[in-house]
């Protein structure tokens, strides 16, 4: 069981002759006694969409921070395109066109929806007055508003500051937030976890779409069928490890819970 | 049972044939009058020779226990003798007797503690009767006739505070012609000064005369009153002598300045408690006295020396 | 149904989102201010003297470097942080100017220019302890406060710098029109803030860091540079500040500014500032100011003795807070 | 499975869970007492009068006061609010119990039971202005400050209360086997402190509304009357600090205090109390004061002038708590 | 569609000849401009696992904290067996034997796991240093334990503060907080949200097994078939209205979803 993350080791290449998108290879990531990564692989591919499930604990929020240039890693590492890349924060990684949806949703509460969706990528005013730092907030204020209307929100106005919303309205905003700028890769850690039925299809179209454009997708999620609904392929993390990579069209539900929870050693693929 | 009031250790007799380090300690750090009175005991150290003085104190003149504590530090260290001006007469009267039980003796300088111990001087200058001369400074000035005036004090609670506000009031009761109408603290900073005489010069336009009773509050007041144009208008006593009070003393804007004697202060202190080390001379009080100094006593020698004193000429005798 | 409602919203409602806006904010201004125009009001009809343009004006005077500082200390506060060194920093900056022009003859431009170097350099060293030290900010500027008043008594020897030049006062004493110049100076500062922390992006950046740090962070806000930036502004206007302090007593004050820096938090707060980050508005800081300003100002006037002062000014400061608090809780009856 | 594993670690790991908290609780200690041990060790070396019975009694005394107060403030600090009032409240608390004393002839342990009963109502007012009034803990104290001062100055015509028995001295100068009183005050007081906020359900309840009022709200917990028991105790501290200080210089300082929220706030913080709520212990507090005092101590015996003590006490500050969090930092490694 | 909510007013009453173990009868609840209720009516009977859907936004957290006595209804009035009662804060709620799980996972973040299961209802020492407020740490921990054993929770240690845990352990922290306390109703605002599949499992036991210990459950969920699986009846709340009442063995998905979204006025009960 615990030798199925070495078993894969052999084969982390992916079919194709294309290097992975993003790729992570040996992350070790510890606090203080904890160590929530214990050699951590993941590898998504162009135009794919990756599912990463695993239990609760397993480490999938951390391997996505590791990913994001949030955390850095104690050890192992992360690539881009087939090269070693460093992200030191998270600003490198979405130089590199990697946008994440936290699951702990990092939003600034006393900020607009607005303010909030575009927070660090701030229009500004046409002409010097931009140049001088100086905001555009009525296309901000319209730019925010269409992004919500693609995702089904209902949203009091953009204008209200986020502390106000509901759980589902708060992460509305942050998933239009990541689907809005990402150009390469768009992480979504468990991003439906508390939108509504009809939220949480226009995402799944969101996804879709995003993968038709040639990007490709990380989703976090403990919802099985969804899982194999949208996925291409399932990587499954257990205990700070890979346990076992998996195509979503020959699983079948029970085969990913045995997956997650250690009760098979099977791994396919 | 076993509690009892700490009086200190029994410190060991001093050998006082070699080099003396003495603790002169003020009420505060930081005003023109207390580098005065640090130049005096300089300048009785460097002419007694092989003696060293350890100038330090608190910031501000209300911080009593900083400077309990800071007596007891010196008391620990086994300085020689301690020189010093009591923040508070009555909570500092431990620590001196915690220095004289270790056997170290002391000098006060500027203000004593209550009860004042027989062995212990007191070289001061009397605030009170001289607040009280100031009032009818204030009183001459004025001249007869009915006039409204104030008083900026600089930090209540403090005990020269009090002293020279209590006797500045003895002596307005003597003149009945003069109206106390407005008494506001400028807690010895000069913008507080400003502010609050700007504001006492607006409620009493018919303002005559102000009585400042530190340094930074003539400085403030002098500024307020020039800022409103009443320069010479508005009868100003102050009290203390930095070269911007005398600058404005010698401009008009100023009538007169109580001025005390801190070079001898710090002087007499340190001078006779190293006779008395060395001596073994007994150790007496003496009075250091203050000056009236005005625009026409100004240039006169003696005044220059209260002024402008120097270890060449020391105003002392 | 749902997306034509929200696009409706922002194209139709653009003018009335932003009326709205307005409102919202006039009214979060409105007990502070309210409070200042009843003040006004009963202090015009208890003394004959306060509504003389010789008392406003002094008041306007007096009340312009702590409104200047309380400026730069509300930029700090919607970052969550505090600046504690203000006084420290405003004394050291003014001791400098003074100094600079009583030994080596610089004239005031230059001067100034030199207390507000002294305050950015002094913001640097606070913005690099919180963000490179990691030093909590009530800790790094309680740090610089204590060393920042050891250095303005080491330089000056704890005696005030004396002997300046009539034009050292221009800036503290000066008019312009009939308008002191400090006054003229605390409204540009006001008004300059205020458009810099509404309209512009590093305006936003505050608020955001404010408000949720690791957020913005992940955002992509180099967070370490922009505070950094918000600790060195606020430096610059308490150098300012202190300048224009020593230019109005014509001297550099080695003690000037102890225990400024609780004015000029009570100022920010009493406008609406909270210490928790992310919420703040300069107007608000500046009625604040002038409210404390007023109360001041008013006592003197009566003839209230400082001991009744600060009873009085603790009662203000309680009912200002205390009534925002309420109104905004009618308001929005938030959890 | 994992529920096997969650039930062994908890029977057999018991004693280890025990252990484990103790070892991580004492190195978050670790570097103020590393940084006290360094200084103590270093001023042994540095000056032949600092390791003498006669300093070491004079430092703990001159802690005392700090100290104690310093736990109230810590207490308060915990639950996400701060007291500015702490010196305001030991002045008006040392000057009442000097007032019995001379005025009425009370014993020592009325007057002291005074002191601590304005010390109460103080804290009191404190809490009721925090949850009834629902004014942010800054604002409510900053005012109490205010208010008391000007109570103090009230009461005592500005003039300091003289005139004591010697027997007044004996809590802040009197000694019980050759231990200054004062310490053995602290010492008691420390000890109870620790003892309330670690085992007691009422310092559960402390920890937890500073950690989040809300959910300490939700989860039964009655917050404005435990809130209000926090400010009532550290109200008590207050009073009782400031009766040993009175008695320390026999006599009731109207001044006293100014500024010793900024120590007290100081000691607590460099122990590892976060100004943000829900961190903070006693010990780490008390390592603090003495920090402190060593500092101002050692800066007397090795002749370091004021000036030059006010950069010191600055700059270790600064380390103390910089070490601390790089620690932290480097433990936790948090996100 | 609108009117669907007025439509269901008059035949309020539940089924059974019992009242109602917990009412709620024209909530209204404005936070400044926005009414997040407007008349919501709410019903649980005894032993019943009732499911409260609804769109994002709708107003269901809002009604389960009105319930639960952390807001105070601006009109409107809560009925417990029948009595109107007053819930000025959630301690009154408590005592009536209601116990919530948030949304918002009311949490304190530098407890310890245990400090935070037993928060508000902490185990003493026994004898008289208890009656001095005296913890008895050790029964806690152990007991916390036992209690996430049971939901197969998988946690560092009890002693771990919260604030190091994985957003689902977080969760599973929350849910066996109310489950241990519960006496008469729980409510549980999307407890599995961010649960895995196994503690997601779990927890849906533990709902039935205390209704079949005669306790009455509301849970607020968006995942359909959960709802179908384990709820009784299903009511839906729409723009801060009750809009429909059903059963839920006579229900699909697609009823709900038409039901939360007011594409269809059916109505059934
Ligand atoms: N504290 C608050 N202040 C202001 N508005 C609020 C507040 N809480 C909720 N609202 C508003 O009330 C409405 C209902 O919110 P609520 O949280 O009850 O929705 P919900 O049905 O629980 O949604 P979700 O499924 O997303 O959790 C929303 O429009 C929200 O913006
Ligand atoms: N900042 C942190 N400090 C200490 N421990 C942490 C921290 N973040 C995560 N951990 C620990 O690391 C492990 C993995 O956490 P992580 O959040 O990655 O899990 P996850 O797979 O995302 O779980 P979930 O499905 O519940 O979100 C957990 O045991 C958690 O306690
Ligand atoms: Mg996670
Ligand atoms: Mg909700």
């Amino acid at each position: 069981m615990a030798t199925a993350a070495t078993a894969t080791a052999e084969n982390d290449k992916p079919a194709a002759g294309d290097p992975p998108v993003l790729e992570a290879r040996g992350i070790v990531k510890r606090f203080g006694h904890v160590e929530a990564l214990r050699g951590a692989d993941f590898t998504v591919g162009k135009g794919e969409v990756v599912a990463l499930i695993g239990d609760n604990g397993a480490g999938k929020s951390t391997l996505i921070k590791t990913l994001s240039g949030v955390h850095a890693p104690d050890e192992g590492e992360i690539r881009v395109g087939g090269r070693p890349v460093h992200f030191a924060t998270p600003v490198d990684a979405r130089r590199a066109g990697v946008e994440t949806v936290y699951q702990d949703l990092a939003v600034a509460d006393d900020l607009s929806v607005a303010a909030n969706l575009y927070l660090g990528r701030e229009i500004l005013r046409s002409g010097p007055l931009g140049r001088l730092g100086l905001l555009d907030k009525r296309a901000m204020r319209q730019g925010a508003a269409a992004a919500l209307a693609e995702l089904g929100v209902r949203i009091p106005r953009v204008t209200t500051p986020i502390a106000m919303l509901s759980g589902g309205q708060r992460q509305c905003v942050a998933v239009a937030r990541a689907i809005i700028w990402a150009t390469n890769v768009v992480i979504l850690d468990e991003p439906t976890a508390a939108l509504g039925v009809v939220q949480t299809g226009r995402v799944l179209d969101v996804v879709r779409r995003a993968r038709d454009a040639g990007m490709s997708v990380v989703l976090v999620s403990h919802n099985m069928p969804q899982v194999l609904e949208i996925a291409d392929r399932v990587e499954v993390l257990r205990l700070g490890r890979r346990a076992a990579r998996l195509r979503a069209d020959e699983v079948t539900t029970d085969d990913l819970v045995a997956a997650m929870t250690g009760s098979s050693g099977a791994e396919r693929d | 049972g076993g509690v009892e009031v700490r009086d200190g250790g029994d410190g060991a007799s001093k050998d006082a044939s070699g080099p003396l380090k003495l603790a002169v300690v003020p009420k505060a750090v930081g005003a023109d009058y207390w580098n005065t009175v640090k130049a005096g005991a300089e300048c009785a150290a460097q002419r007694a020779g092989d003696v060293t003085v350890q100038w330090d104190g608190v910031t501000t003149e209300t911080d009593v226990e900083g400077q309990v504590n800071l007596i007891q530090n010196f008391v620990t260290k086994k300085v020689d003798g301690i020189v010093y001006a009591a923040t508070d007469s009555s909570a500092l009267a431990p620590a001196t007797d915690q220095a004289l039980a270790a056997k170290i003796p002391v000098a006060m300088i500027d203000s004593g503690t209550s009860p004042q111990p027989s062995g212990v001087p007191l070289f001061a200058t009397d605030n009170r009767a001289s607040a009280t001369e100031a009032a009818k400074l204030l009183a001459t000035e004025l001249g007869p006739g009915n006039h409204q005036v104030a008083l900026v004090e600089f930090q209540p609670g403090s005990q020269t505070n009090t002293e020279r506000v209590d006797g500045f009031k003895a002596g307005l009761a003597q003149f009945p012609n003069l109206k106390l109408v407005g008494q506001q603290p400028s807690r010895s900073d000069v913008n507080e000064a400003r502010r609050v005489t700007e504001n006492i010069l607006t409620a009493n336009p018919n303002l005559a005369g102000i009585f400042a009773a530190n340094e930074p509050s003539v400085l403030g007041a002098a500024q307020a009153i020039q800022a409103a144009g009443k320069s010479g208008k508005v009868v100003i006593i102050g009290w203390d002598a930095a070269p911007d009070e005398v600058a404005g003393l010698r401009s008009g804007q100023i009538s007169a300045l109580v001025v005390q004697n801190p070079f001898k202060m710090g002087y007499f202190g340190v001078d006779k408690m190293v006779k008395h080390l060395r001596d073994k001379a007994p150790l007496a009080s003496a009075d250091t006295g203050v000056t009236f100094v005005t625009k026409k006593n100004i240039d006169s020698a003696e005044i220059k020396a209260v002024l402008e004193p120097s270890c060449a000429n020391p105003p002392v005798q | 149904m749902s997306a034509v409602e929200a696009t409706a919203d922002a194209r139709g409602g653009a003018l009335n989102d932003w009326l709205r806006e307005r409102i919202s904010h006039a009214l979060s201004e409105f007990t502070a201010a309210t409070a200042l125009v009843v003040l006004f009001v009963a202090l015009s009809f208890a003394s004959p003297y306060f509504l003389t343009a010789d008392n406003l004006f002094n008041i306007g005077a007096q009340t312009a470097v702590i409104a200047i500082i309380a400026a730069a200390q509300t930029m700090v506060i919607i970052t969550r942080g505090i600046d504690l060194s203000v006084g420290s920093v405003a004394a050291l900056a003014g001791v400098a100017g003074a100094m600079v022009v009583r030994d080596l003859g610089f004239p005031l431009l230059a001067a100034t220019a030199v207390a507000i170097g002294v305050g950015a350099l002094a913001g640097l060293l606070n913005g690099l302890l919180v963000t490179v030290a990691r030093i909590p900010p009530f800790i790094a500027t309680l740090g610089t406060m204590s060393v920042g008043r050891g250095l303005v008594f080491i330089m000056t020897g704890a005696v005030g710098v004396y002997g300046l030049p009539r034009s050292f006062q221009l800036l503290g004493n000066g008019e312009i029109i009939g308008i002191p110049f400090a006054v003229v100076i605390t409204v540009l500062v006001a008004v300059g803030v205020a458009f810099l922390l509404s309209q512009t992006r590093f305006g936003q950046y505050t608020y955001a860091m404010g408000s949720n740090l690791e957020a913005a962070r992940r955002s992509g806000i180099a967070v370490g540079r922009n505070l950094t930036y918000v600790y060195v502004l606020a430096g610059v206007l308490v150098g300012l500040g202190g300048m224009i302090a020593a230019s109005r007593v014509n001297s550099g004050q080695p003690n000037y500014g102890i225990s400024l820096e609780l004015d000029v938090i009570a100022a920010a707060v009493i406008g609406g500032a909270s210490l928790f980050g992310g919420q703040g508005r300069i107007v608000g800081t500046i009625i604040g100011a002038f409210l404390i300003a007023l109360v001041r100002n008013g006592a003197v006037l009566l003839d209230i003795s400082i001991h009744y002062q600060q009873v009085i000014v603790g009662l203000i400061i309680w009912a200002a807070v205390y009534f925002d608090q309420y109104r905004r809780r009618r308001l929005e009856s938030r959890g």
